[in-house]
């Protein structure tokens, strides 16, 4: 099978020496549905935004699809991160825009026709059971809302892997469950899924593979 | 194509929703060329007056009242000898009282009694201007001088240095203005730049990181700063001109009496072409440094 | 007390901490001033300017060489009787041949030749200025011109007035530029203090969340405007003056030779205190309307 | 017993008329702890932003220990709001300030000397586990380290009244049970403490007091 993700003895120091990441090697394969947990401040978002480029390794060796990602230059970098659907944990929706346009700009860039950007958006939208909020302005809804909107837009452009960081962190259990049917209906279709959450009753429903960090060690694969 | 498309809409709309910040923009970068136009325009006018006066400097060569006509015929003779001299004009003593009385109506009964007619014939003369004129003219001037005939010579030339050395500062000070505000013109293009980009760093930070192109992301901050540039430069020669037109019908008139001639009230076209590619150059690098910069 | 403290220090950290945008704030107020400072200046200097050259405006009274000293003395009197007159010199002939030849040491074989000393002997009248004079030396000359024993009477008016006149249009651009630099001042302190809000609006709607005092949230935009506005001027004032001391070193000599007089080399400790005052009020301004402004 | 918040038919309507809250009519006494639920967008954050007077109601009347909120002049709301401690759902720490300043600032406004105000600090981050992060930014922080340090700013000036929006969204099942216990021991110093979350199986461990929320009604005093 197609590795995705290749980590090898990957760490990742911040200033004033904070580990975040110390020795980490892991696989995942194409296809895979592959829950991150830990507690608080085990280092799942640094793993996370080593993926998505926003961050180098400090060491170590981080390969997608067989390219290492220290290797790529700016504007391969751009190219990228748009094969990536990216659920943020503060969400970062642009205020600027409304939530249709939040979530057809990643369509444009890709250079679909406007009808197709429209049609697409209000699918996801509707998926994530916002279709009637889409000219509100992201600081116009509530926090459960606005993270729908940033699961919308990762999954839009149907990209071969979402990486999510605790995209339930401001839903009820219900809406949880939803959004991870959701995943789980993507992941049916070949795309690779690896979620950050700390919710264990929600990893237990999903009933996947799940890699536990701590203190930016690999503790557990289960 | 898409990336152009987008960035002119974005620019657009920012310029519209950022009303506000867009207008300060506007008005700083329009105030700049403004100052920068104005500053060109005076110099260039005072540069062509004095240019002017210059051409129009003249030699005054009064005569004796006993010199005869063959005295005169011989300092012609000098004059048009000389290639510094324009033309030369002969004022009787007739000629001169009747100037005399023109001027000073109120004098006229008073100059004519004891002594006959006071005032002397004179010869005017035009110089040509050039290089090397002021040397030559004083050494012609010290001939006309000692000629037969000859009471006096007056070659305004004092004043004229002094009118010179005036127009050299005036234009050094304008020099030095006109660096300094091209300074300040790039510099308030930078902040009213930096302005909208620390308004939007956040959602620069997140397009970059949706995986935007570089020209998605930067495009719309460079053509901001041109739209900015442009509409600034066009202000601002619509400033000029108003300035211009309103100076001109105030104190048209007065300076031309005053100047003994007609200033020339210029707004060049190629003035204006500079203007606005300047506005635009300085408005789009400013964009261009800015969304660069933006790590 | 606190809010006081508080303010400063916070004024302080964010000049440190945004040391860029600080830098580019106080350049602009400061290059704001500069030329505004620049501009009274210059035109200080040339308004004392033209009032000395008013002040030393020559009347030239040429004798006949027949006139008597019965003559000269009537024409002395005539002198002394008017209140325009500050003074006047007696030039005779041997003086104004001596004159000319310092003058020009190449032409002194030339002048004496033909018909002995051909220049006439004079004398100089040094007016004062004041409201009415022109007028009343025009009736005053054409009086001497019709004196016995006088030649011909010369007095500077044309040249005067013409640079009366362009010292009148270098004020009125001047004044006008001041205005728009003011303005323009102005407009990139608001700037400024707005990039400083846009930068920390957030952290403002927060502290006014977590029920920070009015004073602890706006004191320290007023005392960021209050710092920039005042080092600003402090720098502009440096700027003036070593400008001033550079100039003065370039052109001292040749503008004294040139204009027969000593300029006015002066940067007033008022115009000094009005800049400083002047940047510290526009920037607490640009502050508080920044601050009040925050929602 | 004293009420200290009480509101009567409540409605709070945004822009295009979206009704957050519609007719709630609750009582709060002095000293209880409450939890607020209801599914995503039902107006919980809507009701304690009323609360904070961040918004203003749209009809109804809301008061707080005996005022009504909508009297309040200016200078009085930023007095109001210092004696309360919020946690916000997007945590709102300030980006210039470090950890310690962030918390210490609050009691700062109030006058304390600079010894009060850090062993006081020193104190509420010692509380949250994150003492030995003090002098980070806060944008250096995981999202669960940034919740805490929301957390202990709303502590730090002993508020009392406590309003917490969704405080345990991005902390582990473990951590959130510490810190609801954190206000368990603070609300048994006499302070109300009201949280709105969406965690059942975390009000099921606190066993207090709920008030659902649905669609802006109330639905459900347990
Ligand atoms: N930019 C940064 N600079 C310094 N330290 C950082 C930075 N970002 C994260 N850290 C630290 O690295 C560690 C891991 O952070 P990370 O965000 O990966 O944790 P996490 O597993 O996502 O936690 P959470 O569940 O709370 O979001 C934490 O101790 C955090 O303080
Ligand atoms: N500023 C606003 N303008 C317009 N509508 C708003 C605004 N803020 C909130 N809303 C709407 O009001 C409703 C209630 O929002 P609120 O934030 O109170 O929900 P919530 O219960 O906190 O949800 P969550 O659990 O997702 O945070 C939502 O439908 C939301 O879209
Ligand atoms: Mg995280
Ligand atoms: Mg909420």
């Amino acid at each position: 099978m197609d590795r995705v993700i290749e980590t090898h003895r990957l760490s990742k120091v911040y200033r004033r020496g904070v580990y975040a990441l110390r020795d980490v090697s892991l696989q995942i394969d194409k296809g895979e549905f592959v829950f991150l947990t830990g507690p608080s401040g085990a280092g799942k978002s640094t793993l996370l935004r080593l993926l998505l480029c926003e961050e180098r390794p400090s060491d170590g060796r981080l390969t997608v699809s067989g390219r290492n990602l220290d290797e790529l230059r700016p504007r391969e970098v751009q190219a990228y991160r748009r094969t990536i659907g990216f659920v943020f944990q503060d969400f970062k929706l642009i205020p600027r825009m409304t939530v249709l346009e939040n979530v057809s700009f990643v369509l444009r860039v890709l250079g679909l026709s406007s009808v197709q950007q429209r049609r697409r958006t209000f699918q996801v939208l509707k998926w994530v059971g916002l279709q009637h909020r889409m000219n509100a302005y992201p600081q116009d809804l509530s926090g459960g809302e606005q993270q729908r909107i940033a699961i919308a837009r990762a999954l839009v452009n149907d990209p071969a892997l979402v990486l999510a960081d605790e995209p339930t962190g401001n839903l009820d259990p219900d809406l949880s469950l939803e959004i991870m049917n959701l995943f789980r209906e993507i992941n049916a279709r070949g795309t690779t899924v690896l979620v950050a959450t700390h919710d264990r009753e929600l990893i237990r429903q999903v009933g996947r593979r799940a890699i536990s960090l701590d203190q930016g060690h690999v503790t557990e694969v289960m | 194509m898409g990336a152009l498309a987008y960035s002119l809409e974005q620019a657009l709309l920012s310029l519209w929703r950022g009303r506000g910040a867009s207008l300060l923009s506007i008005a700083t970068i329009t105030l700049a060329l403004f100052v920068l136009g104005a500053f060109l325009l005076v110099t260039l006018n005072v540069q062509r007056l004095v240019g002017a006066w210059r051409g129009s400097a003249e030699l005054s060569i009064y005569l004796q009242d006993e010199a005869t006509p063959a005295e005169r015929t011989a300092v012609e003779h000098l004059l048009d000898a000389s290639p510094f001299v324009a033309a030369h004009d002969y004022v009787s003593k007739s000629q001169a009282e009747k100037r005399f009385a023109a001027l000073f109506p109120d004098l006229a009964g008073l100059s004519g009694e004891p002594a006959g007619n006071p005032f002397p014939a004179s010869i005017e003369v035009r110089l040509r201007s050039g290089p090397g004129t002021e040397g030559a003219v004083d050494a012609l001037a010290g001939r006309l001088r000692a000629a037969a005939g000859v009471s006096d010579v007056r070659y305004d030339r004092r004043w004229i240095d002094r009118l010179v050395t005036l127009a050299g500062i005036v234009g050094a000070v304008g020099l030095l203005l006109v660096t300094v505000l091209s300074v300040a013109g790039a510099l308030s293009v930078a902040i009213v730049v930096r302005l909208a980009l620390f308004a939007r760093r956040d959602e620069v930070e997140i397009m970059r990181l949706v995986g935007a192109p570089l020209s998605y992301i930067r495009g719309p901050f460079v053509t901001e700063g041109l739209l900015h540039g442009g509409v600034g430069a066009l202000i601002a020669i619509g400033l000029l001109l108003a300035g211009l037109v309103a100076v001109r019908a105030e104190y048209g008139l007065a300076v031309q009496a005053a100047l003994g001639l007609a200033p020339i009230w210029l707004l060049p076209l190629r003035l204006c072409g500079l203007v606005v590619v300047g506005g635009m150059v300085v408005g789009g690098i400013g964009g261009l440094v800015a969304a660069w910069s933006s790590r």
